[in-house]
């Protein structure tokens, strides 16, 4: 069921508002910039934009305390801008530039900033399930009050590892909250075809949590549903699965044309674009003028500008680099191996 | 005999046996509506329909183990990873179950799988997806590991696998996938467990398979210009291993390299340096080199990641210091 | 919820009520006898008993044709011999000898019978449930009207491979029917401590799929339910999970002393014995007479007396036995390998 | 020095950990309140309480995982698996998740867990339950695999293990847990990645690890009697692997044989071998010679499991290949 609050989000201030804003159109535009640097073979390997969810990225965000950890999958652009990662080192990771928040070492996939509490970035659907919990665990072990979110698709809701994982988080009532972005689609495969409940929060029932699920187009309904369940989690009341419904904009990754989907089902999508929705928001609960919103996309453009040119001029990692950080001290003289 | 890339050799294999025998079918994620994810089954949902060609949930564990069940029960399953990174998560229905299932039962129960999916790095796709994967399965009794490094090979030796009444264990590779090579026309099978020698020649041995193969026949056209002249053994399958081809080639040469795209230590050249330094011995004058990717996860920048990796370079390099040749 | 149904059990005749009676005491007798042996160290490695347990083996049984096929874990002597192989080559498999339902290659926990569609026999918890679906997947294929029953304990339950296979046995409506023998514990560890929802039925939720808990100390409540669920899944309705309530009146293994549970526990789940049971229905119903059911602890007596003998004499295994069942064909040379 | 037990000294090592880091946590299937499957974690859940000591359920992929998720975030995890076969189901996240996460992250997160456990066959317990692991995690770099043999290092090396900054893989025996040997009293630690010679000899080399290295000073013993002079090197850890102190030892005795007790092909012994092949080359007399279990899923009864099995005669046997002795 959805769960309606008491409209936290009508309490929002400008700050708040403004900065979700910026965060959304940040993300969308970090993004479109990506797909360009892509296509100029700037960025390489697998990479999974995150164009039309990122109501959800915002949304959590809003609900988290800053030191609050976030864990998520591959698409994972938006969470760690969400998190406040400057755009330069993002986009020099992705560049696979030595400034890079891993050195040009994670990619796309693997984006980390554990300063903001973002845990990345895992590329094997369904690890950062249990992996969470175990941060969780973590945090209940220390006696900490951080709640740690856990973000994941519909598809990964198939893995063991969910399952595994949300039966212990359930039995020792650790702090987190697991969201799974449904955006219906995991590649080309429709939930329909690969899953037997295609209510992903229903499957909440089968350890005894609580299963909402929250409209992931809408950046204020996903802040209400995703706050409430971390303020439980605080609490010490135990996880929340979270079904946050939402739709990708573009293809699973780059190299995905995406033929599986209708147009027409593609235009439906983009007409709840999470972008004018929360525009309309600000502007009716006057909050914000049109040219301050404005401004924010200006400001926006010229700081993804500036992070491309940031990860362009950036050095590329040393050779030396190549044997550090596999483990804390080298195990072995290097050698070559040939 | 027709030019195809790897990617066709191995439809092709598939459209073949799912055409000759009904008891075939494949099962993976993205197989069917999606052509494959590596589009390795493209329009085979088409023509043989979804009975046939079953797209799955990303339930690795739960999918190789229903194929698992359906072999034991006599189907002939093709189960496809996406890659074989991802099938770590189905290891134990491969390693405790398919591997086991005839000994345990005293031979009442048969397992004729076919798992199949690219293994080892493509480019830029960082630690979790760049990983080679051999050494792995080819440890357990019970498995066959196939690893075929030609379109030719790839589909001759994808239509034994999917007749043998064995779990194979087969590995593709995506850089490979649109390479091109001459496959003879009509139904043929190239046996599983038979090393083919890829480039003949008198000085040094240069052990290879799977994409590798291609590295080393590069490296062995380098060393023919100084004048080196190498011999490439193909191994096209890791368990079981010809050991007599590969001795005999060595025994011939006096002088042995193996390359691996995979990590250093524990791997499969390994394996095949120990069979090697033993039926060897008496003729070796040097001792048999290796030639690997680096002993690090794959990092995902291109300027570490061509750092990581083994290349012709590197073979002509080995080669030179098994045959003592400053270069 | 257990599913009550309209009295199938009255409609048993007295064949059937006496081969399910023989049944139990068979298999009580098997394991009794096993445990002795096990003493005199003529059975080895892992050996788990069924006492208690026998009615789920036997309902389960009653509820199958002969050609719907059987898969369960390592605790698999009741259910092979429910299945009617003889008890002789199932004594001598626990012998290690040549003439085991395995040639002495499997022991205790890989018991199979294809001829008779037993089909073992597994010892890593969970892992014959995806091993079912594909039995079933295959019965599907091939267009069988036979059904694939699997069993399972209560703590098989939380691994991740039930879970994706009963995600895909409900998406794909698969012949099967999953039966948890919930015994209350895991080797020591009682369900309450290992998961969140103790109602191992409700977990059919998580698939849509129906759930229904069965007496399991009650040989004909048990044939009751499963037949239901086994003529669900031959029509093509599909799979269900089926909770078996149970208990082992032994320790998990030959080498578990069992002290985790209190001896007023085990002495009140005594009082549910399943052989009793059926011998009362028998014979306030007036299907045998006392006399007749006693013969039958008798016979059984020489039929187990018997499979020691035939297990004692038996023939250890040729020493080329090692070598073959590898492969089809042994694929290199035999050599020593020192 | 007092005599303890394999399982004692494991016992003592994680009691002294507990007690000297909170962080540190012990965690897995039946480690509380049965006391651990096989004892080793006896009298801990009663002296540490609850929050220290954990009865996790029987998800090997998803309490794996929460040790590393809780590594990742400073804590010490040490995570019990029953046994080894059962953690194939967890691989991922070791391979995947624990021995990548730092080099992923560019240094940023580390993985201080400790994954333990027995490994290797007991007696009669069948295929799914008896098999040799270390192979399969030594291939991976990001992870250390150690394998001890007696008592004392048992001890040193689990607390070292414990205190290390990186995934640990620690490897028992169920057959070694209720063998003695001497351990210091007090306080002490084991460095990880130092072989040790357990035996001095001047004829041959023996390498061994873990209960193998048993098996090897027993075979040494029977052939002093011959006057055959072994020198038994206990490796300790697989990797990283020692290979000054392998080297050296077969410099001296010119000789190698490697005992493992695992399967013969794509093992830890043929890494092994490969490096003393091409370290020793110029020394070498005779090949190094290899003596493992057979290529065989481990049958049940012991008549057939006794032949499957490396023993003290197939090390004698061994050597004498080696050396070039006539038995
Ligand atoms: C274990 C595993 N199997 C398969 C893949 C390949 N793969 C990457 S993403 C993906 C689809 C996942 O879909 P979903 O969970 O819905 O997330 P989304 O991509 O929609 O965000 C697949 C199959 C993988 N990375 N890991
Ligand atoms: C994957 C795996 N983990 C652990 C074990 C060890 N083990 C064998 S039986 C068992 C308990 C299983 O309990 P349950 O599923 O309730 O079945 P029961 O023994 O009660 O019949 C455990 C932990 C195993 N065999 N496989
Ligand atoms: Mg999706
Ligand atoms: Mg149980």
């Amino acid at each position: 069921m959805a769960q309606r609050t008491n409209s936290l989000a009508e309490k929002l201030d400008r700050e708040a508002l403004l900065k979700m804003y910026r965060q959304l159109v940040l993300i969308r535009r970090f993004e479109e910039r990506c797909a360009q640097q892509y296509s100029l073979q700037k960025i390489a390997g697998f990479c999974h934009l995150y164009n039309g969810q990122e109501a959800v990225a915002v949304g959590v965000e809003a609900a988290m305390r800053p030191d609050d950890y976030l864990v998520t999958a591959y698409r994972d652009h938006g969470q760690v801008l969400a998190r406040g990662t400057p755009p330069g080192p993002v986009m020099a990771e992705l560049f696979g530039k030595a400034t890079g928040v891993a050195k040009g070492k994670g990619g796309s996939m693997h984006l980390y900033d554990i300063p903001r509490n973002m845990y990345g970035g895992w590329g094997i659907v369904g690890a950062q399930i249990p992996l969470a919990l175990g941060m969780a665990y973590a945090s209940k072990y220390k006696g900490e009050d951080r709640v740690t979110v856990c973000l994941f698709g519909e598809a990964a809701v198939n893995q063991g590892a969910f399952h595994e994982a949300l039966n212990m988080a359930a039995l020792w009532k650790v702090p987190a909250v697991f969201i799974c972005e449904n955006n219906r689609y995991g590649m080309g495969t429709p939930i329909t075809v690969s899953s037997a409940v295609t209510d992903v929060y229903k499957r909440a029932s089968a350890y005894d949590i609580p299963g909402v699920w929250c409209d992931g187009m809408d950046t204020l309904h996903t802040y209400e549903v995703v706050y409430e369940a971390v303020e439980r989690a605080r609490r010490g009341e135990g996880p929340t699965l979270i079904e946050a419904r939402t739709y990708r904009f573009r293809g699973h990754s780059m190299s995905d044309p995406g033929t599986y989907r209708t147009r027409e089902e593609v235009e439906e999508e983009r007409k709840k674009d999470p972008i004018p929705k929360l525009r309309a928001f600000i502007l009716s609960k006057k909050r914000a003028k049109e040219e301050e919103l404005d401004q924010i996309h200006e400001e926006v453009e010229k700081e993804v500008e500036e992070a491309i040119r940031f990860a362009d001029e950036s050095p590329w990692p040393e050779p030396s680099e190549l044997y550090t950080d596999v483990y804390v001290d080298p195990i072995w003289p290097e050698k070559v191996h040939a | 005999m027709r030019e195809l890339t790897f990617r066709e050799a191995l439809n092709e294999a598939l459209d073949e046996e799912l055409a000759r025998d009904p008891n075939v079918f494949l099962m993976g994620e993205e197989v069917g509506a999606y052509d494959g994810a590596y589009k390795v089954s493209r329009g085979l949902l088409k023509k043989y329909g979804p009975k046939r060609v079953i797209d799955s949930p990303i339930s690795e564990l739960g999918f190789v183990g229903l194929g698992v069940g359906a072999a034991m029960m006599g189907l002939r399953p093709v189960i496809e990873v996406m890659t074989w990174n991802f099938a770590l998560l189905a290891l134990d229905q491969i390693a405790n179950t398919a591997a086991k299932m005839r000994y345990m039962s005293g031979g009442a129960l048969s397992c004729p799988i076919t798992i199949r999916g690219p293994n080892g790095a493509a480019h830029s796709l960082a630690a979790q997806h760049s990983q080679w994967f051999e050494p792995q399965y080819a440890y357990y009794p019970g498995l066959k590991v196939i690893v075929p490094g030609t379109p030719a090979d790839a589909k001759g030796l994808l239509k034994s696998a999917i007749r043998d009444p064995d779990p194979c264990i087969f590995m593709e590779s995506e850089l490979l996938y649109p390479t091109k090579g001459l496959v003879p026309e009509g139904e043929y099978l190239v046996p599983i467990g038979k090393a083919d020698i890829k480039r003949e020649g008198k000085d040094c041995t240069v052990v290879a398979w799977g994409r590798a193969l291609g590295i080393a026949l590069e490296g062995a056209e380098m060393l023919a210009k100084e004048g080196i002249d190498c011999e490439v053994v193909d191994l096209r399958t890791i368990r079981p291993l010809d050991e007599e081809t590969l001795v005999q080639s060595v025994r011939k040469t006096g002088a042995c390299v193996i390359l691996e795209e995979g990590w250093p230590y524990f791997n499969a050249g390994a394996q095949i340096s120990d069979i090697v330094q033993r039926a060897c011995f008496d003729i070796l004058d040097s001792p048999v080199i290796r030639v690997t990717g680096a002993d690090v996860p794959m990092p995902y920048s291109k300027a570490l990641e061509k750092l990581a990796r083994a290349s012709a370079e590197s073979v002509v390099a080995g080669v030179k210091v098994a045959l003592n040749v400053r270069s």
